[in-house]
């Protein structure tokens, strides 16, 4: 049409850097599973028809980099069919697509749950169906190589102790902290907020909590609540915020009140995206932890694997990556 | 009709008060009624009869006073508790649920069961017999909206009565103008009712504004004037223009003077060029082919029983009824799309039978609904200018003496028939071409009743055209110059000059229906 | 006719009933004032003030919409479709963009009026239907981005302090009140919302008033969406305006408006609004955890409304 | 005179009416059976793995949920009310019934019963005595719920688990005729509320209250006491829906229900009930639920389409749909 928009086109996000990487350190000391324990048929990928259930609206980068990367990665390796669902963020809705893709004839599942608990009757139908289900970004609470295949992932809690971490570092390991939850109710939210307290607890007595507000994962919210805060705790000089839309609102937030974001009040944020990163760069966010969305190639690579009669760990622990001022300039070009 | 006083009372009030903000509507009000009884509540707009008899049945707590019901004082808290004590109240409003069938209406609240559920069957049979007896005869399975106000009156009647006779507590029958929407048929029918419950034992308050019923049917009267008691005692021996000076407040030889109708003698019948053609108008099931005209300076009435269509006539002239065929000609130009704005704009205005439904904006003040149709014209680029409303609303509500504490007080605060004064306020201030009045007296009181009436006949001379739409016989026979009778949602005859009268127009309903 | 001029006697639980909202916000701020650290900043006002300013307008809209004796569930999904619509033609400059948006919001309203005053579906559904489809729509602009604003003209409209976006609410507060009671429009849409039948009959455009109505809906609501971009400094349309219907509804009600339509309250609006942001306010800077957060909203809804309720008179 | 007005008083040819005005009303009620009919017709011709057995049932377990609380909102918007609570209280529901289920089977269908017919009754007892209009109560209790069910679980940090040997988790999960208990339960109590609507004192009184409010008061019903009980109904159902569904999932999730209200309140108007009350059928809701459930599963056999355009889709389905259906009781409105 006739429109103009301001700037250029949107990043994109292809390319090989930035790719996941299995963590080295977490080496699966717990159990594995082969094609046999799974009790599955042998399947050949490339005339197979695959099922992806996302769980929230690719509305944010971490989700259409996650949906992108695994279309991408199916049309790299040639998968007959690719169905791919949406949940909307409501947890029956992910149990209905998951069973719709089961009758649609989907042969493997890679699912992104939306919480941890109450997929059981989509797992289930799989199960019936001896189609294996791998899961994404989310753990559940279920039997692994029973109810589902694996898990491939981040580990929240522990991107929660980085960014404690992080935050002790930027600060010095003394200052008065403020929290932007995420949504309430959420298994990442909890995560990386026990992570964060437990480690910032430990490690640091200095670092003072003063408040904890939910921000609801979104850039606005975490703006507003941010004002709030600035009103009644002047004294605040760092903010933790578990993701990086929250911790941009913040940014705002403090320009706003005439303060100065990176230097006079620090914040560490999860995610890395690319417009979070970008702040690093501007000297506006100190830190920032990744939670990798690119799950594409090794999903599908652990995949041909368990087809291949490998044994798969329970747990595919990814490696997040650091952003700090001295990586940000450099990793700009593979954040998503 | 022996003028007995009644041995006993079963319901009375004592120095009973209502206030409103504003008014008083009651002001230490005493009456009482003994069992077999038919007591007549009389008065003007606004009187406070309504209101008593809400205060009597539980709708209302009174502010002062008490009401006694056999002998011990009492205070229903809702209708519900006056029902149960065996007081059954036909409010002035028909109030029933029009999505409900009619059966259904009639038997809410003490369906006949079986096994703990509803037996629908028997519940339709009873209520087809039921409604029979009163006249009705209709598919009680239809929502109670598709039948005419009229038959949905009956239809509150027999279910007052009903629930009297539930049980054998009723006690005492109250009527807030239940004839109101009556065709003579009806009325008698409603009358036998009355007087059989009367001879059961039941004490009956009826409200009326027409006189006549009172006479026929009612032993005692109670007049309230401004919310009090200005004359109770038999109405046997009671002359009839003294009743009517208690009740206007005005001296006998004043209230001589003006007469009791309203309307002058006849005009003679204009010869000027038709400024409305009605042309077979069509309207499934309910209209089957209308035709005729109205002239400038005529009063056309619209004659025909319940039902016949006349208020859906009205209707599509104004184009609130969607029609299936005919044409409405106005000023020898042929309208293309009826609405009720487009009529509007040829000077076309439609007083609805239907005041609560279809009339009054009840949260908005009595000079806004004054206002309403005219507001565009009032206007300047849109903004309403007060000025020239508040001249115009005070006109008019001194001109019909509509009775509200302020031209700001809201609508439904007032009492029915000062509701109605003020949607034909609402009507007049447009100075339209043509008036189409449905059923423009309903509910009003004599003083008012004759003022519209007068006010008819004025705007004819001036000019108007008048459709005239009623149920009142001798109102639509000293009104109109020309009577056109409906059947059946067809035109069945029309007379004109002399020949109207109430037997010739009942003729025209009678002659037709024989030749079926 | 003086005895008409004599002015209804109102009691005092009228009174209460009307301005039941003004005292709660005075409670509210009486309470922080005392209580709440360095509440009366003048730079926590104008933070109170500016967060509730898009509200406001969306508010006032709303106000509209409901007195006609209907709903907009879709402002908030309107805001996302202004919100995705200005980056678009941000390159034209910043009027152009925005007045695209608004002509966004003029079309959805215009699409929800239609449904309501000519198809006659029910407002609550007819708009319904507008909320998940308009912020899907927005995501489709927008290609689920959210797009970082430099232009600095629209960026200075989301600050200016007070006199920003707290002016501009002000501004179409009072000319909405005009509009309510002073203009042929305001009193028709309130007597359509009184009774429609009867509206119809009076010859009143009973279409076109309600389907201007939620067309100022609609363009309110966009602009709510501008402003809520400009602050953002980004154009955010998967977030922006969540939730903002009920808010919305939340404030004219509290505000005195009732959903049966036939009467509308600004300044009682703005106050619903107000009453609201302070709770949030207050809720947030004594650290309230959600739970108890929601559980006091809920309550402070229910008392705040039970106070401004409509008496029967029996 | 009167005898010949009496005899004269023939009546319009009322049968004929009747006759055209039932078919009328027929289109209406089963309007929305019409539309899913269609859709189901059309769908099955245009996707293979439609009209499956497998993905029936799949539909029909999956809408139970809906159904069993849309139930409730039908009654409650019968009366002219709305329950916007419904969609926090099925929530609170599944996690009352997850954490009382440790105790057995008896708890944890009990419980959620208790906590929600207690949110319900609130929303009963504040709309019918104070005159509070229902959306703005039901919009606090939406707040309260969810505030409570917060509250329960540690900020939402915890989910109750199931046992996994509960007898509960039958309810749930079992099938009959291939078909899994909630939709064997939904159906009856689909059939119960039908009765209750329609046979019973209760039921005309709901029709009555909607219909009018005022002339229900004024014919003796016990206005209050009709509206008490409808918004406890739809708190109870709400609850018990959500333990069936914790049973399904063998926790008490935190997170759902979320929006529920407004699916529910789409399918009652799906189903022919007028918001404005008066008007409405058990059997229109259950095709509207049923209705909304086929096009989620159209939307996903097209697969592929964006989260934002499957929005955008549904939306304009729901348009389609109410459209139809206001077209169909159309006829009836016009007579
Ligand atoms: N709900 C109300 N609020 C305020 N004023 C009221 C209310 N109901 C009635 N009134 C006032 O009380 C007075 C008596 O009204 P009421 O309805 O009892 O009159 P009525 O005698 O029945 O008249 P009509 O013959 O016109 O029906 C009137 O002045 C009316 O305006
Ligand atoms: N006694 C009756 N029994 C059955 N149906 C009736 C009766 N009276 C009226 N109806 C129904 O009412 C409908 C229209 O009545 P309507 O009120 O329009 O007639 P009308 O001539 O305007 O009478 P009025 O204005 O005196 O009430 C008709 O369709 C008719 O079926
Ligand atoms: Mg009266
Ligand atoms: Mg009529």
């Amino acid at each position: 049409g006739c429109t103009k928009s301001e700037d250029g086109g949107t990043p994109s996000t292809s390319g090989t850097e930035g790719a996941q990487v299995v963590a080295s350190n977490s080496a699966p000391a717990g159990p594995s599973c082969t094609l046999q324990q799974y009790g599955a048929a042998k399947l050949d990928l490339k005339n197979a028809v695959v099922g992806f259930s996302q769980s929230e609206k690719e509305a944010n980068p971490f989700r259409i980099a996650e949906t992108q990367s695994i279309r991408d990665e199916a049309a790299r390796q040639g998968v007959k069919q690719l169905l791919v669902t949406n949940a909307q963020s409501q947890l029956s809705k992910q149990i209905a697509d998951i069973q719709d893709m089961l009758n649609q004839g989907a042969q493997f599942l890679i699912v992104a749950p939306l919480n941890s608990d109450g997929l059981e009757p989509a797992l289930q139908a799989a199960a019936a169906k001896k189609v294996p289900v791998l899961t994404i970004d989310r753990k559940i609470n279920s039997k692994s190589c029973k109810d589902y295949l694996a898990f491939l992932g981040s580990n929240f809690v522990e991107q929660g102790k980085r960014a404690a971490d992080a935050m002790i570092k930027v600060t010095g390991g003394t200052g008065k902290v403020a929290i932007l939850l995420g949504s309430s109710g959420n298994n990442v939210t909890t995560d990386r907020t026990n992570g964060f307290v437990d480690q910032a607890k430990a490690k640091a007595p200095g670092l003072q909590i003063v408040a904890q507000q939910t921000g609801e994962f979104a850039r606005d919210k975490g703006q507003q609540v941010m004002e709030q805060l600035l009103s009644s705790n002047p004294e605040i000089t760092a903010v933790y915020a578990e993701n990086d839309e929250m911790a941009l609102g913040a940014v705002t937030a403090i320009k706003a009140a005439n303060r100065k974001p990176g230097q006079d009040i620090k914040i560490v944020s999860i995610d890395g995206t690319r417009n979070a990163v970008q702040a690093i760069v501007d000297g506006t966010i100190n830190a920032v932890i990744e939670s990798n969305p690119r799950f594409g190639p090794l999903a599908f690579k652990t995949a041909l694997d368990f087809y291949n009669g490998t044994a798969i760990p329970e747990n595919v622990i990814i490696e997040d990556r650091e952003y700090d001022s001295a990586n940000a300039q450099s990793s700009l070009g593979s954040a998503y | 009709m022996a003028a007995t006083t009644p041995k006993g009372v079963v319901l009375e009030t004592h120095e009973v008060s209502k206030r409103f903000p504003g008014v008083l509507a009651l002001d230490r009000v005493s009456m009482s009624v003994g069992p077999g009884e038919v007591h007549a509540l009389v008065g003007e707009n606004g009187a406070g009869k309504s209101t008593l008899i809400k205060v009597l049945t539980g709708v209302y707590r009174a502010d002062g006073g008490e009401v006694r019901y056999r002998g011990a004082p009492v205070s229903f808290g809702r209708p519900l508790d006056a029902q149960h004590a065996g007081i059954s109240t036909i409010y002035q409003e028909v109030n029933l649920v029009p999505l409900m069938s009619v059966a259904r209406n009639l038997f809410l609240g003490r369906e006949p069961r079986r096994v703990g559920l509803i037996d629908v069957a028997r519940m339709n049979r009873e209520a087809s017999e039921t409604l029979e007896r009163y006249g009705i005869n209709v598919d009680v399975t239809r929502p109670l909206r598709s039948i005419s106000l009229g038959a949905q009156q009956m239809v509150a009647l027999a279910r007052a009565v009903a629930v009297g006779a539930h049980g054998d507590t009723a006690r005492v029958l109250v009527m807030d103008e239940p004839t109101s929407s009556l065709e003579p048929r009806e009325v008698e029918t409603l009358f036998r009712v009355v007087r059989d419950l009367s001879a059961q034992g039941i004490a009956v308050v009826y409200v009326s504004h027409r006189l006549d019923e009172l006479y026929e049917l009612c032993q005692r009267v109670t007049v309230l004037r401004d919310g009090r008691v200005v004359h109770t005692g038999p109405i046997k021996g009671l002359d009839r223009l003294t009743l009517v000076s208690h009740m206007l407040g005005r001296d006998l030889v004043q209230v001589e003077r003006d007469g009791v109708t309203g309307f002058g003698d006849h005009g003679e019948a204009t010869s000027a060029e038709p400024l409305l053609h009605v042309d077979g108008l069509r309207k499934r099931h309910v209209l089957d082919g209308v035709s005729f005209t109205v002239r400038p300076g005529e009063v056309t009435g619209l004659g025909g029983l319940l039902g016949s269509g006349r208020s859906e006539t009205a209707k599509a002239i104004v184009g609130a009824l969607p029609l299936d065929d005919g044409s409405v000609t106005v000023g020898g130009r042929t309208l293309r799309r009826l609405s009720p704005a487009a009529s509007l704009r040829e000077g076309i205005a439609l007083l609805p039978e239907d005041r609560k439904a279809e009339g009054i904006i009840p949260d908005l003040s009595v000079r806004e609904n004054i206002v309403l149709a005219a507001m565009p014209r009032l206007a300047r680029a849109g903004i309403v200018t007060r000025r020239r409303q508040d001249r115009i609303v005070r006109t008019f509500m001194e001109r019909l003496r509509i009775k509200a504490s302020s031209p700001e007080q809201r609508v439904a605060e007032l009492s029915g028939g000062n509701q109605q004064k003020v949607l034909l306020a609402r009507w007049l201030c447009l100075e339209p071409r043509l008036l189409l009045l449905d059923e423009p007296t309903r509910g009003i009181d004599v003083g008012a009743k004759a003022e519209v009436q007068k006010l008819i006949d004025e705007l004819a001379r001036d000019g108007l055209a008048v459709v005239l739409i009623s149920s009142d016989l001798e109102e639509l026979v000293e009104g109109a110059d020309r009577v056109v009778v409906l059947r059946a949602g067809a035109v069945v005859g029309e007379l004109a000059g002399d020949d109207v009268s109430e037997h010739a127009i009942m003729a025209a309903i009678a002659q037709e229906a024989a030749d079926d | 006719m003086t005895e008409l001029a004599v002015a209804a006697k109102r009691p005092v639980a009228r009174y209460v009933q009307d301005y039941g909202v003004y005292g709660a916000v005075a409670v509210l701020l009486l309470f922080n004032a005392f209580f709440t650290d360095n509440f009366l900043q003048v730079s926590n006002l104008r933070t109170q003030l500016v967060q509730v300013a898009p509200v406001v307008i969306v508010a006032l809209g709303m106000a509209l919409v409901i007195g006609g004796e209907g709903v907009d569930l879709s402002v908030g999904s309107v805001m996302a479709l202004a919100a995705a619509v200005i980056p678009l033609y941000l390159g034209f400059g910043v009027w152009p963009a925005v007045l695209m948006a608004l002509v966004a919001g003029a079309v959805a309203g215009l699409v929800n009026g239609s449904l309501v005053a000519v198809v006659g579906l029910q407002p609550i559904v007819a708009t319904l239907a507008l909320l998940v489809a308009g912020r899907g729509l927005a995501l489709v602009i927008a290609d689920g981005q959210l797009k970082q604003i430099r232009n600095a003209d629209l960026l200075a409209l989301g600050e200016g302090g007070v006199l920003g976006l707290p002016l501009i609410a002000a501004v179409l507060a009072v000319v909405v009140g005009f509009v309510v009671h002073r203009t042929t429009y305001g009193r028709q849409l309130v007597a359509i919302g009184g009774n429609r039948p009867a509206a119809q009959l009076a010859g009143l455009p009973v279409k076109r008033v309600l389907i201007v109505t939620y067309v100022l809906c609609g363009v309110f609501a966009a602009l709510a969406g501008v402003l809520a971009t400009a602050r953002l400094t980004a154009s955010d349309p998967s977030a922006v305006g969540n939730l903002m219907e009920l808010s919305a509804i939340t404030a004219v009600v509290v505000g005195g408006t009732p959903l049966t339509g036939g009467r509308i309250r600004v300044l009682g609006t703005v106050a619903g609004a107000l009453l609201m942001q302070l709770l949030r306010a207050t809720l947030i800077q004594h650290g309230l955890p959600d739970s108890t957060a929601q559980m006091v909203q809920a309550a402070v809804i229910l008392v705040a409304v039970y106070v401004a309720r409509q008496r029967r008179t029996r | 005179m009167t005898a010949v007005l009496t005899t004269g008083g023939r009546q319009l040819p009322v049968s004929r009416v009747a006759r055209s005005e039932r078919i009328a009303a027929l289109a209406q009620r089963h309007g929305a059976l019409a539309v899913l009919l269609l859709s189901t017709l059309v769908a099955s011709l245009v996707f293979d793995s439609f009209a499956t057995f497998d993905n029936l049932t799949g539909i029909s377990i999956q809408s139970s949920f809906l159904v069993v609380v849309a139930v409730g909102m039908t009654f409650v918007i019968i009366t002219g009310g709305i329950d916007l609570s419904v969609g926090s209280v099925f929530a609170l529901g599944g996690v009352v019934a997850a954490w009382a289920s440790q105790y057995g089977l008896a708890p944890a269908l009990l419980a959620p019963l208790l906590v929600c017919g207690a949110v319900g009754l609130l929303n009963g007892l504040v709309v019918a005595y104070t005159g509070l209009a229902p959306f703005i109560v039901t919009l606090a209790t939406l707040l309260g719920a969810r505030g409570l069910l917060l509250a329960i679980t540690d900020e939402g940090a915890r989910t109750f688990l199931v046992p996994r040997d509960a007898a509960f988790l039958d309810l749930g999960r079992g099938t009959l005729l291939g078909f899994g208990y909630p939709v064997w339960i939904a159906v009856l109590l689909c059939v119960l509320g039908g009765v209750l609507l329609q046979r019973t004192r209760y039921g005309q009184g709901v029709y009555a209250i909607g219909g009018s409010e005022d002339a229900a008061a004024l014919m003796g019903l016990p206005v209050a006491r009709i509206k008490v009980l409808t918004y406890l109904l739809s708190g109870l159902l709400a609850g018990f829906a959500g333990a069936l569904n914790a049973a399904r999932l063998g926790s008490g999730v935190t997170i759902l229900g979320v929006g529920m209200e407004l699916d529910a309140i789409a399918a009652v108007v799906i189903g022919g009930t007028l918001l404005i009350g008066g008007a409405g059928t058990v059997s229109g809701t259950l095709c509207g639920v049923l209705l909304l459930g086929v096009i989620q599963n159209v939307i996903n056999q097209i697969g592929n389409l964006t989260s934002s355009v499957q929005s955008v889709v549904s939306g304009a389905f729901l348009v389609v749909v109410v459209v139809t259906q206001s077209y169909l009781s159309r006829v009836r409105r016009l007579r």
